[in-house]
């Protein structure tokens, strides 16, 4: 641990502990699952800086959109994003989420992602290699430093208009919305 | 001396389970050719767990893990740990069955959370506990008959005189016996059939988030504590080694130094099923419980006759 | 007993793929298991009509995460056979050690995700560590670490670098310096095996009826390799064997993938002894803004990593493809016989038997 | 070998076109109404193995094309025939409009997916299917997406061009 740190430690402990502490919902949710067992496993070992995947949504805090997101994979993204408890962050991999990348013109798959979900982050590349991952990881840090990673507040914040973006594309969505008046 | 007692050892225990914890993530990382993460790393897990907003699943979810965190704290304290002992009056029998209460409360709250993945891990959780707790009985009979008492201080500081239990040849197979359950006892792999990720998404916890997520880690280091603990108390002799002590008795240092070498002992233990845990792929269920209702109860039934007929 | 649904993934720890499979379970049994593919679904085959002939390489890698070359190949040879291209001697040399290479690579992977599924996290590290050593000699050789684009119509992109086959015999051994290690903890682990033995038995006579290809055919004994069957590439020049087992269940099946591992890092050590020194390893296409193909159709078949792998493509005599098929080996083994492999078996196998059949879910969806 | 089986079909079935464009493949194009009897014709020769089911959609013609492609399993564990170096592709032509056309599930029973497939993404009925439920899609496409009428790219735009982004919808509500 870095020694300038404490004071940082001491002011705000959730902060740091959600900084150096990334969860990830194991979800392959497109072709960039495949850069992520070389990054959790001996060559690059995410886990030295406290990254592993876990099971379910529940323990998560952070969701690697791993690429393209078809809309019958946008409905699980969506749930399994609502399943998160906060603070949580979402980084999309690859050029697909942000404008639909080489599936431009696919009529299977969404073209923004950050229209459905909050996104925080993008990790350029097709796919992007672990190095890759980690200054994407390393960036999401200076994020959270900085309060900049604040896609579940905007989700809470704008959830009518997400809701609305959602169904727009999927219909009626078969679930009860995550936030009502009351909650909010 | 008990009061002190009764606020040091919990904590003890928590930050020992806690330190356990991490170093069997950094061990099995060196075993993986990893770097592995800091051994501070569940800490900042349980920080950051605190920190997030946590989903109930209505009372019962609250009231289970609750149930079970406390329960541990009250299991610590029948627990000698080094020279350090809050209750001394309980005695095994008493300890049987709050290590029960445990798993019972993690039990509760899964089957609150009426996830299926949950449920099926209850299920699995119960059918381990019945099978690993035949040969813990039995081992803790055979041991409770050859040294007269129910009282885990007595045992050991009988060990302090006599020798250790492991060491002894009436004990030795309770002992073997006590090991190859250990694994179970601490849901680590071929036995890691309950909290399996890649089957039943982490099992009884599967909804657990949040704050709950953090006592239950809170739990299992406790858990791993105990199961270890008792062990190192019943069979490794508890704080003793070999008369180390004996110029310091009486004094703080003897108390102290009585917990370090208890903990050396256990990180030993905990080495040993690291290593088991590094090299074997997990049970299903049904191979589990056929393993465990076979050898490990064979090995303690022969030791607790043995005992028997020699007494 | 009560009955109970239960939804086996998309997201789940076990699930290699965006996959999923809806299972009614009766207690620890499952009664009925039913795929639910279409979570990658991208339209691959109508998103190439509307690409030129080469501009669809970069989409057609992209149909297998795992092992993007055979796709690559067998688009290549289809286009090959529609144009009337022939390839260089040597360029087949190198197309087939740079398939085997992805064969060795794809295989590791499903090491990895074997081991993973049935918490062996040590062996699973070894193999991903092992199939990145693989990964940066197709780093050297192409440029890229998952989707190289290596093959094109008429051979391959470029030559072996200076002292390449050397770096990579060397590799190659390293690894497989490795098998007895691998085996001790993991192929041979008497508790593996009680693990794996007697799951998800697809017999041969099933097998045939369902139309099974590659592993789960191999793994009840029948030698049903393309590679022998129609050879493409230089395999006609280079002496194998089909490693088959008997048994039918996930544990012969993933015998057979280790030893088909071995025999195509024996066939690499073979090709690239045999493989001529010098050469073309490319025949010159036309401009590829403007290329033309002239109508026709054309059915090609390969046996990539995961068994037979065919595309049916037609040509109206335009810049692009009318139509392109694939028929990917996981499309018949993850829907028609993993749900019958799957049936009166004990959830906990779910994951072991779908790895053990070796579906891999973009090649279904597509 | 190849030139026997082209004899023995024009024998047995009259309206059929056998072609032997290269060595290992056979076309062979028939009516609709005897498609069926020559799969099982097929499967009782020893060509067991259905490889895949594929459709063309000639748009022109207003046909669509299906390709049955079925090849053979070898017969033995040790040697290989000629015969598992065939491929033989069934073809026969249907109308574009109300698309229909018989199940071969009787006959080799991996054809399931296969048609649900062709079902989904060309819209072509198979009767005596036992679920011809959407497999891979979930959106309901006014036109079958991998008709040659349907305009991708016109999609897009409409759909998923068409969401707003969260900036605007604010701006918009207010």
């Amino acid at each position: 641990m870095d020694r300038n740190q404490i004071g940082k430690w001491l002011k705000n402990p959730g902060k740091m502990a959600n900084k150096y502490s990334f969860h990830v919902v194991y979800f392959c949710t497109g072709c960039g699952i495949i850069e992520v067992p070389p990054s959790i496993t001996t060559r690059w070992d995410a886990e030295r800086f406290g990254i592993i995947p876990v099971a379910t949504p529940r323990q998560a805090n952070l969701f690697l959109i791993t690429g393209y997101v078809s809309t019958k994979t946008l409905a699980a993204i969506i749930r399994t994003y609502e399943q998160m408890p906060e603070p949580k962050y979402t980084v999309a991999f690859g050029s697909c989420p942000i404008n639909g990348g080489m599936y431009y013109d696919s009529y299977n798959t969404i073209t923004s992602l950050d229209k459905y979900i909050p996104v925080d982050g993008y990790i350029a590349g097709c796919m992007p290699r672990p190095e890759a991952i980690f200054i994407g990881v390393t960036h999401l840090w200076k994020l959270i430093d900085m309060d900049k990673a604040d896609g579940y507040k905007r989700y809470r914040e704008d959830y009518v208009h997400y809701r609305a973006n959602q169904e727009q594309i999927l219909g009626e969505l078969d679930w009860p919305p995550l936030f009502s008046k009351e909650n909010l | 001396m008990n009061i002190i007692a009764l606020f040091v050892s919990p904590l003890i225990a928590l930050i020992a389970g806690m330190f356990f914890l991490g170093l069997s993530r950094k061990i099995s990382a060196r075993i993986q050719w990893r770097y592995g993460p800091p051994i501070y790393q569940p800490v900042i897990d349980v920080i950051r767990s605190f920190s997030q907003k946590s989903i109930t699943h209505g009372k019962f979810f609250d009231f289970g893990i609750i149930l079970s965190l406390s329960s541990s704290f009250v299991l610590i304290l029948f627990l000698p740990i080094g020279k350090l002992c809050a209750l001394t009056s309980g005695g095994l029998i008493a300890f049987l069955y709050l290590m029960l209460m445990g798993p019972f409360g993690i039990a509760l709250s899964g089957a609150a959370a009426a996830n299926p993945n949950s449920s099926i891990g209850i299920s699995r959780k119960f059918l381990l506990a019945l099978a690993y707790e035949v040969p813990l009985l039995l081992v803790l009979l055979t041991v409770m008959t050859h040294y007269h008492t129910i009282s885990l201080v007595e045992i050991v500081n009988i060990q302090a005189n006599s020798g250790w239990a492991f060491g002894s040849w009436a004990l030795i197979l309770p002992g073997i016996a006590y090991l190859l359950i250990l694994p179970a006892i601490l849901g680590m792999r071929p036995f890691e059939v309950v909290g399996a990720a890649q089957e039943i998404s982490s099992g009884p916890i599967a909804e657990f988030g949040g704050k709950h997520l953090a006592f239950y880690t809170l739990q299992h280091a406790l858990h791993v504590f105990v199961g270890i603990a008792l062990f190192v108390d019943i069979f490794l002799g508890g704080w003793t080694f070999f008369g180390l002590l004996n110029p310091l008795a009486g004094t703080v240092w003897a108390v102290i130094f009585g917990i370090i070498i208890f903990l050396l002992k256990m990180t030993l233990v905990l080495f040993i099923g690291l290593f088991v845990n590094a090299v074997y792929p997990r049970f299903r269920i049904e191979q589990a419980m056929q393993y465990l209702w076979k050898w490990p109860t064979l090995i303690s039934f022969v030791g607790l006759i043995i005992v028997v007929l020699t007494k | 007993m009560r009955e109970l649904k239960l939804y086996f993934g998309p997201q789940h720890l076990g699930m290699v793929g965006n996959f999923s499979i809806t299972l009614q379970v009766e207690g620890d049994r499952i009664i009925k298991a039913e795929s639910n593919p279409g979570y990658l679904h991208r339209g691959f085959e109508k998103l190439m009509e509307q690409r030129t002939w080469i501009q669809n390489f970069p989409l057609v890698c992209r149909i297998n995460v795992v092992e993007p070359d055979h796709m690559e190949l067998i688009y290549s040879m289809g286009v090959e056979k529609l144009a009337g291209i022939e390839v260089p001697e040597r360029g087949k040399y190198i197309r087939s050690i740079f398939c085997e290479m992805a064969r060795v690579a794809s295989h590791l992977f499903g090491a990895w995700a074997y081991a993973n599924m049935l918490g062996f996290d040590t062996v699973a590290n070894w193999a991903m560590y092992h199939r990145d050593l693989l990964l940066d000699m197709f780093e050297e050789l192409t440029g890229a670490r998952v989707y190289h684009i290596y093959l094109r119509p008429g051979g391959v992109r470029r030559d072996f670098p200076d002292g390449f086959t050397d770096r990579l015999v060397k590799t190659l051994h390293k690894i497989g310096g490795k098998v007895p290690d691998y085996n001790a903890t993991f192929f041979e682990n008497r508790l593996f095996q009680k693990r794996a033995e007697g799951i998800g038995i697809v017999t041969r006579k099933e097998a045939m009826r369902m139309g099974a290809v590659g592993h789960t055919l191999k793994a009840t004994g029948l030698k049903y390799d393309i590679r022998k069957i129609e050879p493409y590439a230089a395999y006609d020049h280079v002496d194998f064997n089909i490693p088959t087992r008997t048994g039918g269940d996930a544990y012969s099946r993933l015998l057979t993938i280790r030893d088909d591992m071995i025999e195509s890092v024996h066939m690499i050590f073979k090709l690239i002894d045999k493989m001529p020194k010098t050469g073309e390893v490319y025949t010159k296409t036309p401009n590829p803004f403007k290329w033309k193909i002239p109508a026709g159709e054309a059915y090609v078949r390969c046996e990539s990593a995961r068994g037979e792998l065919g595309l049916y493509m037609v040509s109206n005599g335009g810049t692009n493809p009318y139509r392109v098929h694939f028929n990917t080996p996981s499309f018949n083994n993850g829907l028609t016989v993993l749900e019958k492999a799957l049936e009166g078996e004990s959830i906990s196998d779910v994951g072991n038997i779908m790895i053990s059949l070796y579906v891999v879910a973009p090649e279904i969806d597509r | 070998m190849i030139n026997e089986l082209k004899q023995k079909l024009l024998a047995n079935f009259n309206d059929v076109q056998v072609n032997i464009p290269e060595d290992n493949r056979m076309t062979v194009n028939t009516k609709k109404e005897s498609l069926l009897s020559l799969v099982s014709y097929l499967k009782n020769m020893g060509y067991n193995h259905f490889a895949m089911l594929s459709c063309v959609d000639w748009i022109d013609d207003k046909e669509f094309e299906l390709i049955y492609i079925i090849s053979a399993y070898p017969q033995d564990d040790e040697h290989y025939q000629d015969k598992e170096k065939k491929n033989i592709l069934l073809k026969t032509r249907i109308s574009r409009v109300k698309a229909k056309f018989i199940t071969i599930i009787s006959i080799f029973e991996n054809a399931e997916p296969y048609e649900r497939e062709i079902h989904e993404m060309f819209g072509i009925h198979f009767e005596g299917h036992p679920r011809l439920t959407p497999l891979m899609l979930e959106r309901d496409y006014k036109i079958p997406p991998f008709r040659k009428d349907f305009d991708t790219n016109k999609y897009v735009e409409n759909t998923f061009g068409k969401v707003p982004s969260i900036k605007e919808r604010k701006e918009g509500k207010k």
